[in-house]
């Protein structure tokens, strides 16, 4: 198996694992594991005649997903419990959004930290609430903490001192430091309540933060899982009225039409997600990179194509801060 | 499962001296020596136990080695006959790797230890060598990663 | 990547090495042992070199697979084996999801396990691992599996890994030389060398077997064995449990019939041969 | 301990519950995590769990099912409980 393809192929059509060899589900097992896709793998062949041994594997990651699922939920209860006396209302984020949300891009999805936005001008009061509830600092440097509120799209990560668990509290949704800006009171402004005092973005906005996280604000690692969310909720949510036209503007609204348009073409080229091409744009060149990028895993679940990574490390750090900034962060996390 | 009854309720004594001493049993329920104990537990899932299971990951320094045992440090790492001028007894377990590289790196003292004797401990470890005790651990937890 | 495919009770491992003489090592190690169920490994674990570079220069072996520790410590190349093995421990350790898992040792006689909990360094390796050579059917000297369904415990027969002064006693009462691996000097364990199971409990390693008793033995002057309550033993379980918060409710249930239907006793004693008897003693009064 | 704030629990029967001899082994589904208890809190569970209340009521309450006179002390033993009861999540305070 000489890249992840096979397992694009198995999530998008799960017909095509009726005739694997033993040898690559083995391979195939390895990679759904390494790209942190075991889980949405399992829930797509639930359906289907599969040998016992894939059948228990698979069994196994439904099991764990259910078990983070249940952390997810718990953990935004209790930031739910902290922040309401405040009357500060989460914006859920991320895996967290997806299955508080029920939505089909949370089935079988692994959920890492809880990711919340909320109001800049409450951004204070959520962060003293959290200490005073058990949250401390994850790193308490002067220099990460000045780098952090000054060029930081986000607090410092905060962990539970008990429950060990992460919070990151975002007030918008892209470093201040990277060239386009998102219109951070629109994203509040038009959150959607999904439970008493709970809410998530509204759809456009999801799939916006979405492709602004796969493409502009990182290194692409995870990237077919992050890939796999849009492509849920792009179907999910394109069923809805003038779901395009509202997808083209808010992108316009956050200066993130190049991402989302070749976030559109990634998935409709890798998971078959159809595409509104207006929005999507013309094929580039340049997205043949990104795919191999996405695909760089061989069949031990290892990353493959080291100088492409390499390439997408450096695009990612280059897009977050200027490059003077770039060489005096690189300097001091050295001599750290 | 062991049998449970829907709407449990702290047991109702049934004999007359029972019912007594289950009564004050019941009244110490709700005196504020009880509050010494806590009344709730919870399971917390024991994160460092899939360390444990290869704990080798988490390797330890003997001071001294076991074919030396009962030997005191001297300030340079040198060990002597236990109880010799200036030398200090060695630590009573074995060191962690990741307090070596601490106390190595940033100069913290072991806990429990002064400074001297840290001191002496690790210039003791950075005399071993391939093939001592303690020699694969210190070599690991030092080289960077 | 030198590859070798075998499986241990119910885990079908795919294991591969950049590095030929590691494998050639764990072939030997796992001489007789199965391949995995229709050829299908579903676990993979793997050694490399941490750095590309490292591969034959001053190779440092990382330890790698489905599932990895972020902070796992580099080995040498004459540690290989250690390597390897430690790697498909990771693997059950950190990705067991069908069964309950207590890092214990576990041996079997007539249907009914004895159970020995305790942390790493407390004996029970050794103590099963010598019950295995003296009437009983090693079912693991590490890793006990518990069927929720079921309540059973299901074998897992690794290669146990002997240190220091366990070494020597093994030897003196394992007469077949080839279930021994070479003897590794200076691991992070101390001097390390590891045993095969017996024959038999490989064999018989898709037996299932009802838990009779759970043993809490620590080393110490032989003193009165001590009883104790079903909620401590519930506790004590649950924190020798890799994988008891994961399995949800199903591990509640599990854990809560073994400990309220299953007795638990403490018991410290002064050398193997102590701990034995007093291990037959309890098994008599069970009539096991 | 807010003395006029409302605590709520949820149902006590939602709760798989094992009996021993000494605690009980209750799994709370809501946070996945396992609690053992002690007397009084399941008795203190199930009667927030039919009702919320105030720490003056479900001392009222408690006393009275446990069948022993009420006095300052059972309330502020009642208080120390729901606290140990509220770090555990398993009673919140609306």
């Amino acid at each position: 198996m000489r890249d992840a393809l096979p397992l694009v192929r198995a999530l998008t059509d799960p017909a095509s694992v009726d005739h694997i060899m033993p040898d690559d589900w083995t391979a195939l097992l390895s990679i759904a594991r390494a790209e942190r896709l075991i889980g949405s793998l399992a829930v797509r062949l639930k359906e289907r005649d599969l040998p016992v041994s894939v059948m228990e594997a698979l069994e196994a990651a439904r099991v764990q997903a259910a078990f983070d699922h249940v952390q997810a939920r718990w953990e935004v209860e209790l930031t739910r419990r902290l922040l309401a006396p405040l009357g500060i209302r989460p914006i859920l984020l991320k895996g967290s959004a997806f299955v508080v949300a029920g939505l089909a891009a949370g089935e079988g999805r692994m959920v890492g930290d809880l990711d919340i936005l909320l109001p800049a001008d409450q951004l204070n009061k959520a962060e003293a609430a959290l200490l005073v509830g058990g949250y401390e600092w994850a790193k308490d440097d002067p220099y990460t903490q000045a780098y952090y509120r000054r060029w930081m799209h986000e607090l410092p990560p905060l962990i539970h001192a008990e429950r060990g668990t992460m919070i990151d509290v975002h007030h918008t949704i892209l470093p201040l430091t990277a060239r386009p800006t998102p219109d951070a009171p629109a994203l509040v402004a038009d959150a959607v309540d999904i439970a008493p005092g709970l809410a998530t973005l509204s759809p456009a906005d999801m799939i916006v933060h979405a492709a602004c996280h796969l493409i502009a604000d990182g290194d692409m690692a995870g990237g077919l899982r992050n890939l796999w969310d849009i492509d849920r909720l792009v179907r999910d949510f394109s069923r809805q009225a003038n779901f395009w036209p509202m997808l083209a503007e808010r992108s316009g609204v956050h200066q993130m039409r190049e991402p989302v348009a070749r976030t559109l073409r990634l998935t409709h080229q890798l998971y078959e997600t159809p595409v509104d091409h207006a929005v999507a744009g013309h094929t580039r060149a340049s997205d043949a990179l990104f795919v191999r990028r996405l695909l760089s895993r061989d069949g031990w679940g290892r990353q493959t194509n080291r100088a492409t990574r390499l390439a997408f490390y450096i695009r990612s750090h280059w897009m977050r801060m200027p490059p003077l900034m770039l060489a005096r962060h690189l300097w001091i996390k050295a001599r750290s | 499962m062991a049998e449970r009854d829907e709407t449990e309720q702290t047991e109702v004594a049934s004999g007359a001296d029972e019912a007594g001493n289950l009564h004050t049993s019941r009244r110490n329920l709700l005196r504020l020596t009880a509050l010494g104990g806590a009344a709730i537990a919870t399971v917390r899932p024991n994160a460092g136990l899939a360390q444990a299971a290869v704990s080798a990951l988490k390797c330890q320094i003997p001071i001294p080695d076991s074919a030396n045992a009962g030997k005191w440090v001297k300030n340079d790492g040198t060990l002597v006959k236990s109880g010799t001028a200036n030398s200090y007894a060695p630590p009573s377990n074995p060191l962690k790797g990741e307090d070596v590289k601490n106390s190595l790196k940033y100069g913290t003292t072991y806990s429990g230890y002064s400074s001297q004797q840290t001191n002496a401990y690790n210039n003791y470890i950075k005399k071993l060598t391939v093939g001592k005790q303690g020699y694969t651990c210190y070599a690991s937890v030092m080289t960077p990663r | 990547m030198y590859r070798l495919d075998l499986r241990v009770g119910p885990v079908g491992y795919r294991v591969g090495s950049a590095w030929r003489r590691p494998i050639d090592a764990l072939r030997r190690l796992y001489a007789g042992y199965p391949a995995p169920d229709e050829g299908l490994a579903t676990l993979t674990a793997r050694i490399e070199p941490e750095k590309p570079w490292r591969r034959h220069l001053r190779p440092q072996v990382a330890i790698r697979g489905d599932f990895e520790l972020p902070d796992a410590v580099p080995m040498t190349l004459d540690h290989g084996l250690l390597a390897i093995e430690m790697a498909m421990n990771l693997q059950i350790a950190l990705g067991e999801r069908r069964h309950l898992l207590l890092h214990a040792g576990a041996v079997e006689r007539n249907g009914r396990v004895i159970i020995l909990t305790g942390e790493s360094g407390s004996g029970k390796s050794t103590l099963s691992a010598l019950l295995g050579e003296h009437g009983w059917r090693l079912l693991s000297d590490e890793f006990v599996l518990i069927e929720p369904g079921t309540g059973l415990v299901r074998a897992f027969p690794r290669a146990i890994s002997l240190k220091n002064a366990a070494i020597a006693e093994l030897e003196r009462v394992v007469a077949d030389r080839d279930r021994f691996g070479p003897l590794l000097r200076a691991t992070p364990k101390g001097d390390l060398r590891h045993l095969r199971p017996a024959p038999d409990a490989i064999a018989r390693m898709d037996e299932r077997a009802m838990p009779a008793l759970v043993l809490f033995p620590t080393f110490g002057h032989a003193s009165q064995a001590e009883g104790m309550g079903q909620a401590e033993l519930f506790a004590l379980l649950t924190q020798g449990s890799t994988n008891y918060a994961a399995l949800g409710e199903r591990g509640f249930e599990t854990m809560a019939r073994l400990a309220t239907t299953v007795p638990g006793v403490r018991f410290a004693y002064p050398d193997s041969a102590g701990g034995m008897a007093i291990v037959e003693q309890f098994a008599a009064e069970l009539g096991i | 301990m807010a003395q006029n704030s409302r605590y709520h629990a949820e149902s006590y029967v939602a709760h798989p519950v094992v009996t021993t001899a000494d605690m009980r082994l209750l799994f709370h589904r809501a946070s996945g995590e396992t609690h053992l208890l002690a007397d009084p809190l399941p008795d203190m569970l199930i009667l927030l769990g039919e009702q919320p209340d105030t720490i003056q009521g479900l001392t009222t309450r408690l006393c009275a099912r446990l069948g022993v006179a009420q006095d300052e002390e059972a309330h502020a033993v009642v208080g120390h409980r729901l606290d140990e009861l509220e770090a555990a999540g398993l009673v919140w305070r609306d």
